[in-house]
């Protein structure tokens, strides 16, 4: 078990953090390349400051109309995503093995809240799956791949509560959550996980040909 | 279609993992976690007599270490009069690991390059 | 043009398309979707696939989908799905019938409104999708008639409805002449080099509408605006090639529209009450020629009424009493930004502004634009039965008073009033230049 | 061009004091000055639906029910689409031409100034007149002219196969084609624009789509080889009978002649080439990058590029210089071989070049003022209108004819006198 564990902690993790981090380079290598042909405008119309105008205000609660046409919506997606990135990261569990491999370590959540932000984002994609169900113009545009990156983003979470709260048995738990967050890692630049990235670019264009050219809110 | 062919047969292999995993525990007696001022992870139970048998270990610095000033481990010398928290402070200093870093890198690194013993999180600070 | 035939049967386009779609083959849809995706497409299109989160947010943006009791087949990213999506995730392997509701949600489903762009969460622009969709439909040659038509007219004559050499300066000099009744010395100066201003308009106003070039005289000569008019090809500014994907075209009526100004030598163009004209200059046209923005800069009716009023050079003898409620274009609004100066001019023209819910950016568009009223009538039904929310949208303004519609945009302007007639809204529709001739102090009267 | 010689070159400043004009008339139109600066015209309104043409205080003989389109041509004569009876015509000096149409317009004028072409609807036909002689055919519809540079052909595109609007299948297999003197090519195109003739007047080239999709040029009825995303207009070079024209494809936009691409590199955009009278060097406008304009001469790009636009390329009449427009900002600035002059304008109007390249001039406006820049300097005069320079033959002196307060001025001045 030992080598197993070791493997996953070991090569696999670098794998995965090599794959996130090469794809989400080459992506933006592509996208640099690519962002004059056969386009040439694109990058011509780009403004920082519409860019970010747009970006602040679709990233604040409330602050666009179809934001606050949709609470419940936009209350889980923002506490969902929330919760997404900042538990990983203030994990105390993750902060203690960056600290033995590379001397380096930051403030971490308490680990009943980082159990609750769990619960919330495991909560949150239950919420999206049933919402592809239910709503009709939502299942209309949902297909299999839409249930299989909810479960995808949701397996990190559900194995790692499992493995700190060591039901199951947390030997195995713990080798499957890193492997479910490698494999969420890996799938980030690959799939239309990507849009964490692509959400700023797709904004700042946006923002920037109504602010700039248009002269007109995109919100 | 092949990607999410891929990622559901991985997603499944998880699944194998879940359901074998298994939790044996011996007699139960703990490191002293008295040092840690509010300890967020339960002792860990350490049978120490039982853990030296099974590991077949006779050296006593393996893991009660003495190491000189210029970071050298000193191999003559063994430090099992002391307690591992006279050394080791709750933080890193400049030659030191801090305490639950030293016991961490000490317990894990030998688990680890044996092949044997506790090494997930859960292992060792048990619920 | 006899062909007039209701297309209520959704599987079936006018016969020119059903032609077109007829000579079809598996092989060409795949070589002509593969060509236009792989040369024609980029960072954008690719982004745009990879961004969209299926979220469904873009729903409520849509008039066809909150028309058509929430019928998912109408929403933004529902419309992709059928369209644009299929084709990339079957590789352009789809048959005729896949087409022909293409061309039924590319053309005539879709007005290129932009709404849904204020709704997704990542910017996604559906309406560029949905133009990718007509360019390829462009090159399976099986774009509606009448739209075609009217692209046939711009690579011909280089305005929108056929309108010769002759017809077109015979039709100014004759509104110039009837003008001058009203006011004795008025011009309307045909290639006078070296004004201020060169004034151009969309073909149906020579065609049908004559009476708005008599009011833009009106309205140039009061305010004492050194202006003129090309006699030559350029006159008109619309251009329905960039509604077709017919982006050559396109590029080639607006070089011609851009080369009068400049043969002019006029400082600015001015642009009479059409959105999708200025949509056409200021942001798609200029794009495909290379210009980052319009070479000769383009004012839009609205901000010309605005500084006109603003200016004084313009004064109202008496404000137009019946409460009016306002209009929205979306190609000038959510497209340049005009509506607070468009309700400038409103508020200095009538006594009363009724405004619409929702309203400036989040208008509902007319159901006209974006090429499909320009589709014909035989979809003319499906155009009126796609937007009865803009009805229940007018019958509020209307049971808040307003009596009167302003819709500074040709194409918004045909829409509503198809709208207001089929709903029996009972609004009275007019171009801000109506107010403005009836209301305006005219030389005679000072 | 005209001789320029015989005019009067003397030093010095003749008026016309243009306002009692107004007080003749009930309404006096743009004003026109004669190239030579001697004669001063308006089209005027004598009475409701009567109009004439004043030429220095004197009215023509004729009135007519409209006037327009008055234009001095390069032999000095004075010439207006007119109208009689419901009938149009060219007038040259107050005479008119034999002939009446249904309607005339586009008038086309020779370099020399000695032959008038236009427009002609007859009876809902279309065709060209050149020197009051129609077409003997006629055509159901016709855009597109052109008059040979010797004034001596017209050429015009012409749709020869009939189909209403809404026929589409028929319109894209092709209904139209250019005729030249009323002589239609053979071939039929579904589109056919900007026609050229050659210097020679023996060749026609026009652009042409073959089907909704593909362009090319087309030189005496012969498309080239080459199929194209979409092309621009043909020149032909003065003196070897070879077509160029700029051609798109890959997304980019390519020089050609005579179906091979002679430039090693594509554009954003690239029109309007021109071939030095000499025919030795080639320019054109060109978009190296998106937003980005400048000259390319025999395709070597200017250092200096505008943002928004460049015109009126042009060579000096010697071949030794080329000068442009360039517009960044919302000004524009006088480019001549590739360096920008420093002084920018609300407005620069068509350049003149001196005859031996070494002078260039050109009208200016600056806050509704207008005055002239002469090889970079100002002329220091403020008018409320100027006319295009012209230079003596020699180049040493300029020919400046302004408005100022009502007065008409032609004034020559030494160019070495505003250049310093």
């Amino acid at each position: 078990m030992n080598v197993i564990y070791q493997f996953v902690a070991g090569p696999l993790a670098w794998a995965a953090f090599i794959l996130f981090l090469s794809g989400i380079f080459l992506r933006m290598i592509q996208l640099f390349v690519k962002v004059n042909q056969p386009e040439k405008f694109l990058l011509h119309y780009f403004s920082l400051r519409y860019g970010l105008r747009s970006i602040i205000r679709w990233l604040t609660p409330f602050a666009t109309t179809n934001w606050r046409k949709h609470p419940v919506f936009t209350v889980v997606t923002f506490i969902f995503h929330g919760c997404l990135l900042i538990t990983p990261v203030f994990l105390s569990g993750h902060v203690v093995l960056i600290d033995e491999a590379w001397s380096l370590s930051w403030w971490t959540l308490p680990d009943g809240l980082a159990d609750l932000m769990t619960l919330i984002v495991i909560g949150s994609c239950v919420f999206f799956g049933i919402r592809r169900i239910v709503r009709p113009e939502v299942r209309f545009v949902t297909d299999a791949s839409d249930f299989i990156l909810l479960v995808i983003v949701a397996a990190p979470f559900i194995t790692g509560f499992l493995a700190y709260n060591q039901w199951f048995g947390a030997t195995w738990m713990t080798i499957a959550h890193m492997l479910s967050g490698q494999i969420l890692l890996a799938a980030i630049p690959f799939t239309r996980l990507n849009h964490i990235i692509l959400f700023f670019f797709s904004r700042a264009y946006m923002g920037s040909e109504f602010g700039k050219v248009r002269h007109a809110r995109d919100w | 279609m092949k990607k999410s062919i891929i990622l559901i047969v991985m997603l499944l292999s998880v699944a194998a993992l879940l359901a074998g995993a298994a939790l044996c525990q011996d007699d139960l007696e703990y490191l002293d976690n008295e040092a840690f001022e509010d300890p967020r992870r339960p002792a860990v139970p350490f049978s120490h007599d039982t853990h030296n048998q099974t590991a077949e270990l006779d050296d006593c610095a393996q893991c009660h270490h003495v190491y000189d000033e210029d970071g050298q481990k000193i191999e003559d010398e063994s430090s099992e009069d002391q307690a591992c928290a006279d050394c080791h402070g709750l933080d890193d200093d400049e030659q030191k690991p801090g305490l639950m870093k030293a016991y961490h890198l000490n317990c894990k690194t030998c688990h680890i390059s044996s092949r044997k013993g506790p090494v997930a999180c859960g292992q060792c600070h048990p619920k | 043009m006899s062909e007039a035939q209701n297309l209520d049967n959704k599987n079936q386009l006018d016969t020119a398309t059903e032609a077109g779609i007829s000579r079809l083959t598996p092989e060409k849809i795949k070589k002509v979707v593969d060509c236009v995706i792989k040369r024609e497409t980029g960072v954008r299109f690719e982004t745009y696939m990879q961004t969209c989160i299926h979220c469904g947010l873009c729903s409520e943006a849509c008039h066809f989908y909150l028309s058509h009791d929430n019928d998912p087949h109408y929403s933004p990213a529902g419309k992709i799905k059928q369209t644009i999506w299929e084709l990339i995730k079957r590789k352009g392997n789809v048959d005729r019938d896949f087409i022909r509701r293409a061309v039924r949600i590319a053309h005539t489903e879709c007005n290129l409104c932009k709404r849904c762009a204020l709704y997704c969460p990542f910017g996604i622009d559906i309406a560029y999708m949905m133009l990718v969709m007509r360019r390829i439909l462009h090159k399976l040659a099986v774009t509606p008639l009448y739209i075609q038509d009217t692209a046939h007219s711009h690579s011909v004559t280089m305005n929108q409805m056929w309108v010769k050499g002759d017809e077109w300066v015979d039709t100014v000099q004759w509104q110039e002449e009837e003008a001058q009744d009203e006011i004795y010395n008025l011009r309307i100066p045909l290639e006078k080099h070296g004004s201020e201003i060169m004034y151009s308009v969309i073909a149906p106003e020579p065609k049908f509408q004559a009476q708005l070039i008599y009011q833009a005289a009106i309205i140039m000569n009061t305010a004492g605006i050194d202006w003129t008019m090309p006699a030559g090809v350029g006159w008109d500014n619309s251009d329905m090639a960039m509604y077709t994907g017919d982006n050559e075209i396109m590029g080639r009526v607006k070089r011609a529209h851009f080369e009068a100004a400049s043969r002019l030598k006029v400082k600015k163009i001015v642009m009479g009450e059409c959105g999708h004209a200025y949509r056409s200059v200021a942001d798609m046209g200029n794009r495909w020629l290379g210009w980052s923005m319009p070479p000769v800069p383009v004012v839009h009716a609205i901000e010309f009424y605005y500084d006109l009023l603003k200016s004084g050079k313009i004064k109202i003898a008496k404000k137009y009493e019946k409460p009016v409620t306002l209009h929205d274009p979306c190609n000038v609004v959510r497209g340049a930004g005009l509506h607070e100066k468009a309700r400038y001019v409103a508020n200095q023209l009538c006594d009363k502004v009724v405004e619409m819910i929702p309203n400036r950016e989040h208008n509902y568009c007319c159901g006209a634009g974006g090429g499909v009223i320009n589709c014909g009538p035989a979809f003319k039904l499906s155009r009126t039965e796609g937007n009865s929310v803009k009805a229940e949208q007018l019958f509020n303004a209307k049971s808040r008073g307003a009596m009167t519609l302003i819709a500074p945009c040709h194409n918004c302007h045909s829409g509503l009033h198809d709208i207001v007639h089929h709903y029996e809204v009972g609004l009275e529709l007019k171009f801000f230049s109506d107010i403005i001739y009836e209301c305006m102090e005219k030389p005679e009267d000072k | 061009m005209t001789d320029k010689s015989a005019w009067d070159w003397d030093k010095g400043d003749k008026t016309i004091d243009t306002t009692g004009w107004s007080a003749q008339y009930k309404w006096v139109e743009e004003l026109h000055a004669a190239p030579d600066g001697q004669t001063l015209a308006a089209v005027v309104n004598v009475d409701q639906g009567e109009f004439t043409v004043c030429v220095n205080a004197t009215s023509w003989e004729k009135t007519f029910d409209k006037i327009w389109h008055l234009r001095f041509l390069n032999d000095g004569r004075l010439t207006a689409l007119v109208s009689a009876m419901g009938q149009w015509t060219v007038a040259v000096d107050g005479s008119c031409w034999d002939n009446t149409f249904g309607f005339v317009w586009n008038p086309l004028f020779s370099n020399n100034g000695k032959h008038i072409a236009v427009a002609v609807q007859r009876d809902m036909r279309y065709c060209m007149a050149l020197n009051d002689e129609s077409w003997k055919t006629d055509f159901a519809n016709m855009t597109y002219f052109a008059l040979s540079p010797d004034g001596s052909k017209t050429a015009a595109c012409v749709q020869v196969k009939d189909a209403d609007s809404g026929q589409i299948q028929k319109f894209q297999k092709g209904t139209f084609t250019a005729a030249i003197d009323g002589k239609p090519w053979e071939q039929t195109f579904v589109n056919v624009w900007h026609l050229a003739i050659s210097p020679d007047n023996r060749h026609l080239a026009a652009e042409v789509r073959l089907n909704l999709y593909d362009y090319t040029i087309a030189v005496d009825a012969k498309p080239w080889e080459q199929i194209y995303q979409s092309v621009w207009e043909p020149v032909f070079h003065p003196a070897d009978g070879s077509v160029t024209a700029p051609v798109k494809s890959d997304g980019k936009w390519h020089m050609a002649r005579d179906g091979k691409i002679i430039w090693n590199r594509g554009f954003v955009q690239l029109w309007r080439q021109r071939f030095s009278p000499d025919g030795s060097k080639l320019a054109a406008i060109v978009a190296p990058k998106f937003g980005r304009w400048t000259v390319a001469v025999d395709q070597e790009l200017w250092a200096v590029s505008a943002k928004q636009m460049v015109t009126d390329l042009a060579f000096s009449p010697d071949s030794s210089k080329i000068a442009a427009l360039f517009k960044s900002g919302g000004y524009w600035k006088i480019a001549v071989d590739g360096d920008l002059w420093s002084r920018k304008f609300d407005r620069v109007f068509t350049p003149v070049f001196s005859s031996d390249g070494r002078s260039l001039a050109a009208k200016v406006e600056t806050k509704g003022k207008y005055t002239l820049v002469v090889n970079g300097k100002l002329w220091q005069q403020s008018c409320d209108m100027i006319w295009d320079p012209v230079f003596s033959p020699d180049g040493d002196k300029i020919l400046i004819r302004f408005m100022k307060d009502g007065i008409y001025h032609r004034r020559i001045e030494l160019t070495s006198n505003i250049s310093g």
